[in-house]
């Protein structure tokens, strides 16, 4: 009796109908679930226990406070400093501790591309320095005139024959305090009044104060949503200010200017501010300067060349700050000595002016060392506080100022710069203390000593010196105005810049930049749509964009907010120049 | 709560009929085969997948009827038509029917599936393979016949021959047990001791029947042999040849004893 | 863990379009507490998952007097006859009586998307991809907020985190219902406008509620009936013309 | 190889030559191996694969599987008329009906696990059942009718003329038989609900101003709709079949009374649907739209989706088929019913795509686009993977299997 077809059948079924029955299918149902619930790649977040760390910003002149949400000692969320004069956070500052996992870091430094010791840079560097000629000058670009770090650049510079330290700033806003709160109207000359000018926090808080008149060619978000939006191309703006200065005197031939001038006569105290020459000389005639609701004058305010001013060709060593990394690198280029000029970036990234250094010294981000904030933007009076470390520094790593300290054979280390910043201050004894955690502000003498100051400050807390006794100030002789580009047959159009996608961000801008459509995406080109059909452009279609000295490959957006015979390029540093746009 | 108790409830009942359903089939089937069905049930199941022209009614052929499509699968016995009709015909007398050069014998009777039955003076009913069955089957590979005391039913299978890779199952034309088994030469097949003793025949063809039956037999074997476009020919000018096959070697042979024996 | 707060509450928001100024840090700050991965390179504005949207309208006006408005829209929350709600199949999404909350379970998600067809505010996203987050980003995710896996629905559900968290701290101080403000949303928080105001509706005392009331507050496509509780306030008149109800559209289609 | 392709192919019908068929089998495998490549990749690599979004949240998929579905109702309504009105003529085109609504099933629930994001979740719904979605209604009965199919589809496979010779086959296929029409009951039962909760699906979104209908208790006026619209289109379906298999085989397959009663039976049932269609629409466009705040005009006025698709889905689609198929001489006329059969399948197929592209391409928030949606090409060939499934099935069944019972008692 062998094993027939029949017999396989019924054991098959058999135990198919046994397995059916048994708790197997249950299980693996049960399994199945969960395996969909941990799929391979879902990160599971660190646990630990949870801390409120204090720290400052230091992305941008604001200097915001910044409570973090920490697990153990990592950061898992920033959030402003209830009672801090910047108020809450920009998206930036709400993701900065993202920065340190951004693409294009640079871990350590490099010499002509190829990693080097920091001895060798030193010695190359400084080698450099010494083989500068009589007409030649070494410059360290300062990203932020006005911290205990450009005071070191500035004892090392003036250590050497020919040192310059410059800076990329429009040294306007930085000079003076602006009494925000007293204030009835803002004439913005190209400001991003309503898109991170000064501290946004402080500026949306008394938005309801002031009536906003954005003098801009650009559609940017804060033009649109000015009260008065009068779009005027760069290089015109001292020439539409000299017009609505005109029309406070009653001269109305220009309806435009009349109408900002209408608006100022009816809402007072009024303040300029933007492109230097243009804000200075309404400014003046306002008279703005020294009365509330003003521009106010302040203490600690440490001018820097600009860098604009420099003679083109002169400049043998170069160090570039981070920050500055950014500027569009023909600017610095014309500057440089045309033979065995050195290049130094001091800078966490890869990219921008880093590409064209000689050297590269790797400095630590945001939140990965000790550094400080100075006096925010706009701030009516001096300030400094730290900012603290909440990350541990990576290894071979080197803060620009630090960098320039072993440069300058200094034995003291940047903490200790900070540390003497400090001290001074408690010196002074002038102000108070704003301590982040229990939002309170302390008069500064009530502080025992320097060594206190500096715990609490590390603690997280902001120093605000007193107010200057009123005294009248004056515009300071600032930069020349830019040129207006000339349309010209070959280039009608315009080329001006629309916001573009930050260098360095958290990867979670992309909720803002190309998952919402909330800001414009990069490489867009913004016309007005018949500007567009003029040049056989359609909605969305691909473009090329022509100047004299360049060419970018966009998209083309039609946009009827846009003023008609300009282009708005959304990227890094367009020329501001004439050129066309015609579709491929 | 209770849209969860009417919609689960639904559904829940759904589940039920469905699987009973299966289940009763599955549970009558296994009955089926326990009691020896299946036979029945086989023929049951084939009889309406035969082509309509295999399932005219005896009664069509001697005009009896206009054309009628038998509804009782060839058992005229619960057939209350049949019952009407042959209460007025005679019993069939001796000698035979000459048709279309074939010899059928009177005396006996003949089965849709081309099997004759004649009972025997000692009560047992012989079986065998009619003229026209007997020459599409001549020198078969293989003929399996059921073992003596085997028992065969009507419209069952009777036994099975094999020739030219045709597999053909003779359908019985009448209930009983095996008592002998005989072969091509001795002219019969079996030999059954009919149920209950008596051995009932309304279910087949006699008499006068035979005639037109066969007539139209052969209408359908030509039909069958030749293929669709040609006419069909006589291989020797009206009666069929000895061995058939042996004159279509072309003809698709499983297709023509399917046609002649009823297959599905 | 459920805290034993006895006080029910019906949570809801009032957003003033006047003061927002579209920075977006609100959908920073939601995508941060939530642990939402940052996008991949193909994401578009139509598959990326933004829990916290902010639209950008215009007057419609051309150069030079066009002006804009900004509109963050999240889950709106219904409270009648959610239409999410309504629709999942297995019970993924469930409004919770305690709160008013309609909260997304995306271990219970079958990824079917109907909830998606069904909400008229479009705040409810899928997760077409993996999550991913640059390599060591995983460090700063949210504990208290687990990451969804792929092919799952999700959506704002008031940073249920900080409500547990809340509801813990006071349990853990033997109260029974939470003081105002204790527990508020990340967008709240972030927004450096203050633009965005939170807290219970039912409560006549808070401040939501009384801005609710006000007449310059509505809500969108009101009449659906589905009674959200995410009120927009404006002066503005065309912005409210824009934002309230569905006016005449004449854009071509774009994919 | 051919002998048992002779044994298995049933007696008394003529079937291509086995090489012919083979040509015939290759080009649909290989279709058939390119969209199960591209569904693989959508299950692999996960639904970015495909270029719906989080507005486009249905595509192609939902709107295939509610087109097929449709047209599969044939075998249910069929079944109906045969086992529980006793309509003995649709006899002929039973098995073939059982065969297509088998495939368009399957089909549609296999598109189905390709389309939910969590596959493997597919279980949850009988799990955690919210019995108050449309969606569940759905799934519980497509579950439950896809089985009756196969059971439905089992006695014809083991009428095969070779498995029909084991006898506990034949035998079981006897009593399954003899039991039929529970199952028809059954079936019946399950796709008026289905079908209907198909409608449902869309008629109780209430955050869709344009697919939102008010209704009678917890259904809405769609769910009805879509119920009598199947109906029509399934006996319109099985006659365009069984017309097309006739004509590419080149054999008669049923008698001639038989395509004309189904188009009888779907024009009868056409008018009512055609009347409450309208109805329903004049109700939807002057109350339920605008009560909602949505003038409906708005939804006519982004292209493509003008009102012409309104006038197509009713007069075109609609209107047209069902006087051809309720006057007898043009039913008569071949050309006639099957151009007739084949504007009430398309009719349905329009209908299914308003209901499930136009009511997601049309923005309810009122700052937001009209948006509109490609399928990528993996969509489209797991489309087509299920296309090829559903003619190889076919093929295979009319190959070997008895789909119409009249077509050896045809002249060939």
């Amino acid at each position: 009796m062998g094993f027939t077809r029949r017999d396989l059948l019924k054991f098959t079924g058999g135990s198919a109908a046994g397995l059916a029955l048994s708790p197997v299918p249950w299980g693996l149902l049960h399994d199945t679930s969960l395996l969909s619930e941990n799929w391979p790649g879902i990160p599971h977040p660190p646990r630990g226990e949870i801390r409120k760390r204090y720290t400052t910003c230091t992305l941008c002149p604001a200097g915001c406070g910044v409570r973090a949400r920490c697990v153990g000692d990592q950061p898992v969320s920033l959030a402003g400093v209830a009672g801090h004069p910047s108020g809450a956070l920009c998206t930036a500052g709400l993701a900065g501790h993202h920065l340190a996992f951004c693409r294009d870091r640079a871990t350590e430094s490099l010499a002509a591309g190829k990693p080097a010791a920091m001895e060798r840079a030193l010695s190359g560097i400084s080698a450099a320095i010494a083989a500068c000629g009589s007409r030649e000058s070494v410059a360290i670009l300062d990203s932020r005139p006005g911290r205990a770090a450009s005071e070191v650049y500035r004892r090392f510079l003036a250590g050497l024959p020919n040192g310059i330290h410059c800076t990329s700033l429009d040294m306007q806003d930085a000079s003076f305090g602006i009494d925000l709160e007293n204030t009835r109207a803002i004439v913005s000359f190209g400001a991003p009044v309503l898109d991170g000018w000064l501290s946004p926090g402080r500026v949306l808080a008394n938005r309801s104060h002031f009536q906003l008149i954005q003098v801009e060619a650009a559609y940017s978000r804060t033009a649109s949503l000015s009260d008065l939006r009068v779009p005027v191309l760069s290089g015109t703006e001292s020439a539409f200010a000299e017009a609505v200065v005109r029309a406070l005197d009653g001269d109305t031939s220009d309806s435009q200017a009349a109408e900002v001038a209408g608006m100022l006569r009816s809402n007072k105290p009024a303040i300029a501010v933007g492109v230097a020459p243009a804000a200075g000389r309404l400014n003046s005639a306002l008279g703005a300067f020294g009365r509330p609701g003003g521009l106010l004058p302040r203490r600690g305010f440490q001018a820097a060349t600009d860098i604009a001013n420099v003679p083109d060709h002169s400049i043998r060593v170069l160090l570039i700050e981070e920050g500055s990394t950014s500027l569009p690198w023909d600017l610095l280029d014309r500057k440089l000595a045309p033979q065995n000029h050195t290049v130094v970036a001091l800078t966490p990234w890869l990219d921008g002016c880093a590409r064209h250094a000689d050297y590269v010294i790797a400095a630590p981000v945001y939140l990965e060392s000790l550094d400080e904030a100075p006096t925010p933007a706009g701030s009516p009076v001096a300030a400094f506080s730290l900012s603290p470390a909440l990350l541990a520094t990576p290894p071979k790593l080197t803060p620009p100022a630090e960098f320039i300290m072993r440069l300058a054979r200094d034995s003291a280390t940047y903490p200790d710069i900070l540390k003497q910043r400090v001290a001074a201050i408690r010196k002074d004894g002038r102000g108070t203390v704003f301590t982040y955690a229990d939002a309170k502000s302390t008069p500064i003498r009530d502080i025992a000593s320097a060594e206190d100051l500096w715990k609490t400050m590390l603690a997280g807390a902001l120093w605000l010196d007193e107010p200057l006794p009123d005294r009248p100030v004056h515009a300071m002789a600032s930069a020349k105005e830019a040129e207006a580009p000339t349309p010209t047959p070959e280039f009608p159009l315009l080329l001006i810049a629309a916001d573009s996608p930050p260098l360095h961000a958290s990867p979670l801008m992309s909720k803002l930049y190309s998952e919402s459509g909330l800001r414009r995406p990069a490489n867009a080109a913004i016309v007005n749509p018949k500007t567009g059909h003029d040049h056989g452009l359609s909605d969305g279609c691909r473009a090329l964009v022509q100047s004299a000295t360049a060419e970018f490959k966009v998209q083309a957006i039609f946009d009827p907010a846009v003023m008609p015979g300009v282009i708005e390029l959304a990227m890094a540093g367009p020329p501001n120049a004439a050129g066309t746009i015609r579709r491929i | 709560m209770l849209s969860h108790i009417i919609f689960l409830g639904l559904f829940y009942a759904v589940l039920t009929v469905v699987s009973a359903t299966l289940a009763l089939s599955f549970f009558r089937a296994a009955r089926d085969m326990r009691i020896r069905r299946v036979e029945a049930i086989a023929w049951q199941a084939t009889f309406p997948d035969l082509p309509a022209r295999e399932r005219v009614c005896r009664h069509q052929f001697t005009g009896e009827l206009p054309n009628r499509i038998c509804d009782k699968a060839f058992d005229c016995r619960q057939c209350p038509t049949h019952a009407a009709l042959i209460a007025t015909r005679q019993p069939p007398e001796a000698g035979s029917s000459e048709s279309a050069g074939l010899d059928f014998p009177l005396d006996r009777f003949y089965h849709r599936g081309h099997a004759w039955a004649r009972p025997e003076a000692d009560g047992t009913v012989t079986i065998g393979l009619d003229p026209l069955g007997a020459r599409l089957v001549t020198n078969p590979d293989a003929v399996v016949l059921p073992a003596t005391g085997g028992h065969i039913r009507v419209n069952g299978t009777a036994w099975h021959v094999h020739t030219r890779g045709a597999d053909v199952r003779i359908l019985s034309p009448a209930d009983g047990k095996v008592v002998a088994t005989g072969s091509a030469q001795k002219g019969w097949y079996l030999k059954v001791r009919p149920d209950g003793g008596r051995f009932d025949s309304r279910h087949l063809l006699s008499g006068a029947e035979i005639g037109p039956w066969i007539t139209r037999e052969m209408e359908r074997l030509y039909a069958a042999l030749a293929p669709a476009d040609e006419a069909p020919t006589m291989a020797d000018g009206g009666v069929p040849v000895e061995d058939i096959a042996a004159a279509y070697p072309d003809a698709d042979w499983d297709a023509v004893c399917s046609e002649i024996f009823l297959q599905a | 863990m459920a805290a034993p707060i006895t006080k029910p509450a019906r949570y809801g928001m009032a957003i003033d379009l006047d003061r927002c100024t579209g920075c977006g840090a609100c959908m920073i700050a939601c995508a941060v507490e939530n642990n939402v991965p940052p996008a991949r390179p193909e994401a578009t504005p139509r598959t990326g998952i933004t829990w916290m949207r902010v639209y950008q309208i215009s007057n419609g006006a051309p150069f030079p007097d066009s002006r804009a408005a900004f509109i963050p829209v999240l889950c709106q929350q219904c409270g009648n006859e959610t239409p999410c709600a309504a629709v999942c199949p297995q019970e993924a999404v469930e409004v919770d009586p305690a709160t008013g909350i309609v909260d997304q379970m995306p271990q219970r998600c079958l990824g079917c998307r109907y909830c998606m067809a069904a909400c008229p505010y479009h705040a409810r996203y899928f997760n077409w991809w993996d999550p991913q987050w640059p390599t060591g980003m995983e460090k700063t995710l949210n504990p208290d907020v687990a990451p969804r896996m792929r092919g799952v629905v999700e959506k704002c559900n008031f940073c249920h985190g900080r409500l547990h968290a809340a509801r813990a701290r006071a349990a853990a101080e033997g109260r029974s219902e939470l003081r105002p403000g204790e527990y508020v949303p990340a967008c709240v928080e972030a927004c450096p406008a203050g633009a965005i105001v939170f807290g219970d509706l039912d409560d006549p005392a808070s401040e939501v509620a009384r801005l609710a009331r006000d007449g310059h507050s509505f809500r969108i496509l009101e009449r659906l009936g589905t009674e959200p509780k995410i009120y927009y306030r404006t002066a503005r008149p065309w912005v409210r013309q824009a934002a309230a109800e569905p006016a005449r559209r004449q854009e071509s289609a774009h994919a | 190889m051919p002998e048992i392709d002779r044994q298995l192919i049933a007696r008394g019908v003529k079937r291509a030559s086995p090489r012919q068929f083979l040509l015939w089998i290759v080009p649909w495998c290989a279709l058939l191996a390119f969209g199960l490549y591209g569904a693989g990749l959508c299950l692999v690599k996960g639904l970015n694969q495909t270029n719906m979004d989080n507005r486009f949240a249905f595509g192609l998929w939902i709107f295939l599987d509610l087109t097929i579905i449709a047209l599969g109702a044939g075998a249910f309504f069929t079944g109906f008329l045969l086992y529980i009105l006793k309509k003995r003529e649709l006899k002929a085109v039973i098995n073939s009906a059982v065969v297509i609504g088998f495939i368009c099933y399957s089909g549609a629930v296999a598109a189905l696990l390709v389309d939910v994001g969590q596959p493997l979740r597919f279980w949850f719904t009988f799990w955690h059942p919210n019995v108050h979605s449309m969606l569940t209604e759905v799934t519980f009965c497509i579950a439950c009718y896809l089985t009756v199919l196969l059971i439905e589809y089992v006695p014809i496979v083991l009428k095969n003329r070779k498995l029909r010779q084991i006898p506990s086959f034949l035998v079981f296929e006897f009593e399954l038989h003899k039991l039929m029409p529970v199952l028809a009951g059954v079936g019946t039962f399950l796709s008026f609900f289905h079908q209907g909760s198909l409608g449902g699906l869309y008629g109780v979104l209430r955050g869709r101003p344009f697919a939102f209908r008010e209704g009678f208790a917890i259904w809405p006026s769609t769910f009805f709709l879509f119920i009598l619209s199947a109906a029509a289109a399934g006996p319109a379906f099985i006659l365009l079949t069984t017309w097309l298999v006739s004509k590419i085989s080149g054999k008669a397959l049923v008698r001639t009374e038989v395509l004309p009663l189904l188009g009888r039976i779907s024009g009868v049932l056409l008018v009512p649907y055609i009347l409450l269609k309208a109805i329903d629409t004049l109700i939807w466009i002057n109350n339920t739209a605008p009560a909602r705040g949505f003038p409906a005009h708005q939804f006519y006025s982004s292209k493509p989706f003008g009102a012409w698709i309104l006038f197509a889905e009713i007069a075109v689609f609609g209107l047209l088929p069902a006087l051809i198929l309720l006057r007898r001489r043009l039913r008569e006329s071949t050309g006639w019913l099957v151009s007739a059969a084949g504007l009430v399948c398309l009719g349905v197929a329009l209908n299914r795509f308003v209901f499930t592209i136009q009511t997601l391409a049309l923005p309810t928030l009122p700052f937001d686009p009209f948006l509109s949606y490609l399928p990528s090409w993996q969509e489209t060939a797991t489309f087509l993977a299920v296309v090829a499934y559903g003619v190889l099935v076919y093929s295979f069944s009319f190959r070997y299997l008895t789909l119409f019972p009249q077509e050896k008692d045809l002249p060939c």
